[in-house]
């Protein structure tokens, strides 16, 4: 075990693929510099400028001509910077990317990873805080990836890389600085499965991203209040881990999705939806969702604010839940 | 590098009639494929939009005959012309139209989606400049890998009005990727005049201000296109970078096929019709010395395969519908289960 | 009343708007011609060409230039063409119309609505068929309206073409030739008002669009087998109606989602979610959902007919979550 | 329509000082502003990204002096200069980059998104390009209304590799739209040396191919600036549609504040830094007879100035959360309501 930045494990997982496969290379602006954040920083002096790919202010571009690498016998690592930025490409993922292989009968596959950096990051204002994985997770074609630790970072970056379908791969801004144990040596995460980052027979709290953190605190914080809530961090959106969700509030009977997302038809609806659906008879409390009104991430802090899912907001939840009455 | 200029009517005697007779052959295989495929929405065995390439079929030939099966080639909506003339199997591109088994995609592509990798066929495509992009990514991974294949990526007049375009080319140029883009200007974007919608001196302008290097051409002119697509390879092999043209031809049908294209001006149609890339093909050809036997049989060869291949199509099964939820991706299942 | 299309009380209500307000236009491809769906046809002749006017393809273009343009006194209606080309204008959508109001501290306003053609239309493949509604809903700024009859068509873009902020207007290609009565004179539909289309008291059918038709038949049918159901067609899903839904599912104790777009979240998501949470104690049975398979559209019409919502599937729905010892 | 050729080191004692002396104010008076915002970034008074054009000034006072309070403007993340030189309030402004009550966008924008429409200003945008298919469309707007003002658009030179540079040009030429395009190429986007990513002759070349008349000029040179603003001005007033300048100058500092720059030849820093538009138009009004104490108090006033507005912003309160709910839109509620 070593202790390493969720920005360094993202740095660490594209250098040990790279090392491992001649055919994976970056492209993105700036990232001969490191990249907006470091997360390329140095990769360079390592892979070189062809590997480590400049590119021009083209959203559209890098993420067309990916979709074209990708088809021909190499797999790119698109960098889009902000997530928000990948909106000005989002015909070249969606239409291009995502469809390619069912719309040309399998004939070939589009392995490329879209890193996005998401979320609120103090005082980016709306075109640079947006957290869009929903939108994603609807579309057919697309792995959806939102890891919120260092560990997870490295192993699941080095999956998505290995994947060969698109993976829309979210790292969460405030993150970066965020330090965590990894393992030594190959570290992989499987695709597609949650973790139970606590276990707790009161409530299960269902999460992903930086939004697991606040989480985790909630739960130290109810537990001395006597409830105790299971922590699963669901890392890949799709597919996510159904089976681990069920499982556990099948245990508890409580269900809390919580994330940073704008609330209305984010991901925590469609995981409401279908645990209200499958173990409506044995929840004990309906399913409740935590997210961000539908306004616009403002600039000031304390506006900014506003759209958080806090620690408090999170407990005040879970007790309103678990103690229908005192709550009251 | 020397420069080949010709045209069809320059040509004269000259002209190579080996290698022009088999492009008529290819000519006429693609006029005869998609006056089937337009005929094939009566008897209702293509239920979607099909978008012929009828009077650009010069642009077809003359590109691809110079393109190996290992360089690659992207498509627009309109594009049946371009992949037939790469070698795709006609048969497998009717089923693909009529959504059966065996299609060149499974069933699930149809007309605007019809790719074949296995002659280097990266997809037509039904967004509109969506193709160029692409493009520019195949020919860098090209490059990344070392590989002497070129990318060849045809696109319409309209397209050049989208932001891909720009992109494209800049980025294909700033990394010196084997590419060669063409357009293909058959004067309409669906109903409109392109000309109306377009500013400034037009696609190869946009191109050379993006650094390539641009010809204009007549599109209906087979050996004109011919020439420039050589000029043009043999400048992307000599590492000389990204290149372009710009074919000017005709759209003689409407933007679909049930597009009665009452928006044109009939004096245009009958120009147009007059250089028929085809007829001026075969008017070459006769002056070159070949036979009207061999003319002839250009054509009736072309309309007894697709003839064929058009009823056999007509007869071949559905897609196993169990094909609807194969090759989405291989990551989660996208059946929806009822949890009751 | 009189009887016209669907695409006719489209017309219409540009017309009539376009007549009512001098600010009023429309922009997009092929519209001089009457738009590729004949949705415009005639226009050119009363309004000219500066007000149903043509534009190159440049969906970036046309989006953007419209929220300039609503910007400085005017009222534009876009026209996308297909819902799937508004991929290649999201950024002007998401990044820029929808928050413009907000991010500028409410100095102006973004009266736009952009229609876009949705849905799916025999044999369109993937890149002509999506529905991504649940997209728009997630946006905070934007109106989302689907209408499924004439009348509502009529209706709901007037409102749209009023209404200050910008709209998502999804009309459905397939309900192009649809007729259906239209009052005479003046007509408006309110913005985030459902309609109850048929009562029932066994049954809350949710829907909207083209759907609305397939519940419609559905609950024709159920009634034969004894089971009532009530059809709400959200026509607005955002804001949607949730008082109307409540209500009915109060009432009813059952609710079924249907709808056209991919079940995995999709807007029938938040809707379940909702209901499931607010009424958790009052339900019978659990919150269905009913949409496409993660799956992109197929060309040829048994593939593509997997991933329809038919009448069948609903009735099949409908009977396993009011008769559940019979159906199983 | 006479085309005015004027330079800074051209003008001599011909130089008209009263105009130029004002213009001098504005460069300080902005120079004063970011050097101000730079320093609140160390009192954590802003917590996000400031991006500051030092060095830039003369673009924003050249251009911004020959509008109208009605005439509109759109800038980029870029824009505070071009902001205050179009006449928005300073105090308002800082507020808003320390998010305060009284901020041009009452804290919710920040400096990114500054907008002040009542001098006309239509918004910085954080998203590169974004403002050139809003600023055709502003300029279309203007143009139904039959309004005879205009729209500036300011871009940087990394915006002409986004489509919508391409669409947006296309669009203004076709719709002959009054508006000034405008490439402030300060040689960067973000740590990225443009040229290296940028094919072909350039901005001007590029905009040409579109139709529009473009002009490159020395944008560290007020005068030229102002010159080629009123010409491009005049043209359009003229009814001559659309035009484009490129104006070449240098980011003096890091891409955002907080950002060393080390990518950069010192060299070249060097040299830039002796072209300071500030101190270059000086020179020329002082060799035009202003006197030293002019000279000396538009820095003096400038400072003074953004010192107080500094301490004012400051210690403004913070807005009303209860705004973060306010003018989203006024269909639905924002607000997440628990049901329990
Ligand atoms: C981005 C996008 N916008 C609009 C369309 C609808 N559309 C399909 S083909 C076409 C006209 C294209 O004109 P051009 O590029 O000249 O090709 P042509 O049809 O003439 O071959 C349009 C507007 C589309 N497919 N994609
Ligand atoms: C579409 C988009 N891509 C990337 C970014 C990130 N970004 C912000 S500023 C910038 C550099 C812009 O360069 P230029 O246009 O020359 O403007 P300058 O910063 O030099 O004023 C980049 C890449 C963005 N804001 N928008
Ligand atoms: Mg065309
Ligand atoms: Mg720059």
């Amino acid at each position: 075990m070593s202790v390493i930045s969720y920005l360094e494990a993202g740095k660490r997982a594209v250098r040990e693929e790279m090392q491992r496969d001649p055919t994976v290379w970056a492209l993105g602006e700036d990232l001969g510099r490191g990249g907006v954040f470091g997360q390329y920083k140095g990769l360079i002096d390592e892979f070189g400028p062809e590997r480590i790919a400049d590119t021009p202010i083209s959203e559209a571009c890098i993420m067309g001509a990916a979709v074209g690498a990708a088809m021909t016998g190499t797999r790119p690592i698109v960098e889009m910077r902000f997530s928000d930025f990948a909106l000005c490409a989002i015909d070249e993922l969606v239409n291009q990317a995502a469809k390619a292989r069912f719309m040309f009968g399998g004939q070939m596959r589009v392995p490329m990873v879209v890193r996005e950096p998401t979320g609120m990051w103090r005082s980016s204002a709306a075109q640079h805080s947006q957290s869009l994985e929903s939108w994603y997770t609807h579309i057919p074609g697309l792995v959806v990836v939102a890891p919120a630790t260092p560990a997870d970072n490295l192993g699941l970056l080095k999956s998505a890389i290995r994947n060969d379908d698109p993976v829309v791969y979210l790292e969460h801004k405030n993150l970066w600085p965020l330090e965590g144990e990894v393992p030594e040596g190959e570290h992989l995460v499987p695709l597609g499965e949650a973790q139970i980052v606590r276990t707790g027979r009161d409530l299960t709290l269902v999460t992903w991203s930086a939004t697991r953190h606040s989480c985790v605190a909630a739960a130290d914080a109810l537990e001395k209040q006597g409830i105790e809530a299971e922590v699963i961090d669901l890392r890949t959106l799709w597919p996510w881990d159904r089976d681990r969700v069920l499982a556990s509030v099948e245990k508890t009977g409580r269900l809390i999705v919580a994330h940073e997302a704008v609330a209305v038809s984010g991901f925590g609806a469609e995981i409401a939806a279908t645990v209200a659906e499958a173990l409506h008879h044995r929840l004990k409390a309906p399913v409740q969702r935590l997210g961000a009104p539908r306004i616009p991430i403002a600039y000031a802090p304390p506006l900014e604010d506003e759209a958080r899912v806090t620690e408090k907001k999170i407990i005040d939840a879970a007790k309103a839940l678990c103690l229908p009455v005192a709550a009251s | 590098m020397t420069i080949i200029q010709a045209t069809l009517e320059g040509a004269g005697a000259n002209l190579d009639t080996g290698r022009f007779t088999a492009m008529l052959d290819t000519m006429w295989r693609i006029r005869a494929f998609e006056e089937l495929a337009v005929r094939s929405l009566d008897e209702k065995l293509v239920l979607g939009a099909i978008h012929p390439s009828i009077g650009q079929e010069a642009c077809a030939a003359g590109i691809c005959c110079n393109m190996e099966r290992e360089d690659l080639l992207l498509s627009t909506h309109r594009g049946h012309g371009h992949t037939l003339a790469k070698g795709a199997d006609a048969l497998a591109m009717m089923r693909e139209l009529f959504g059966r088994d065996g299609g060149t995609c499974g069933g699930k592509g149809g007309s605007m989606h019809i790719a074949d990798f296995d002659v280097g066929m990266l997809g037509a495509n039904g967004v509109v400049a969506a193709n160029i992009t692409i493009a520019a990514g195949a020919a860098h991974a090209l490059k990344l890998r070392g590989e002497k294949r070129v990318v060849v990526c045809i696109f319409g007049d309209g397209a050049i009005n989208r932001g891909p375009f720009l992109e494209g080319l800049n980025w294909a140029k700033v990394f010196d990727l084997p590419v060669l883009f063409v357009c293909e200007d058959n004067n309409f974007s669906a109903t409109t005049h392109t000309a109306a919608m377009t500013a400034g001196p037009g696609a190869a302008a946009r191109a050379q201000s993006l650094g390539l290097p641009a010809q204009t051409i007549d599109g209906n002119d087979v050996v004109a296109v011919d020439a420039a697509t050589r000029n043009a390879l043999a400048a992307l092999h000599a590492g000389e970078g990204p290149q372009f043209l710009h074919c000017k031809t005709y759209r003689m049908t409407g933007h679909t096929a049930v597009d009665a294209a009452a928006y044109r001006d009939p004096a245009e149609v009958t120009r147009w019709r007059e250089r028929d890339p085809i007829t001026r093909l075969g008017e070459a050809l006769r002056l070159a010395g070949v036979s009207e036997a061999r003319l002839e049989e250009a054509r009736t060869k072309a309309y007894a395969e697709m003839e064929e291949v058009y009823a056999t199509a007509r007869d071949t099964a559905w897609p196993d519908v169990a094909g609807a939820y194969r090759d989405v991706q291989d990551c989660g299942d996208p059946q929806v289960r009822p949890y009751s």
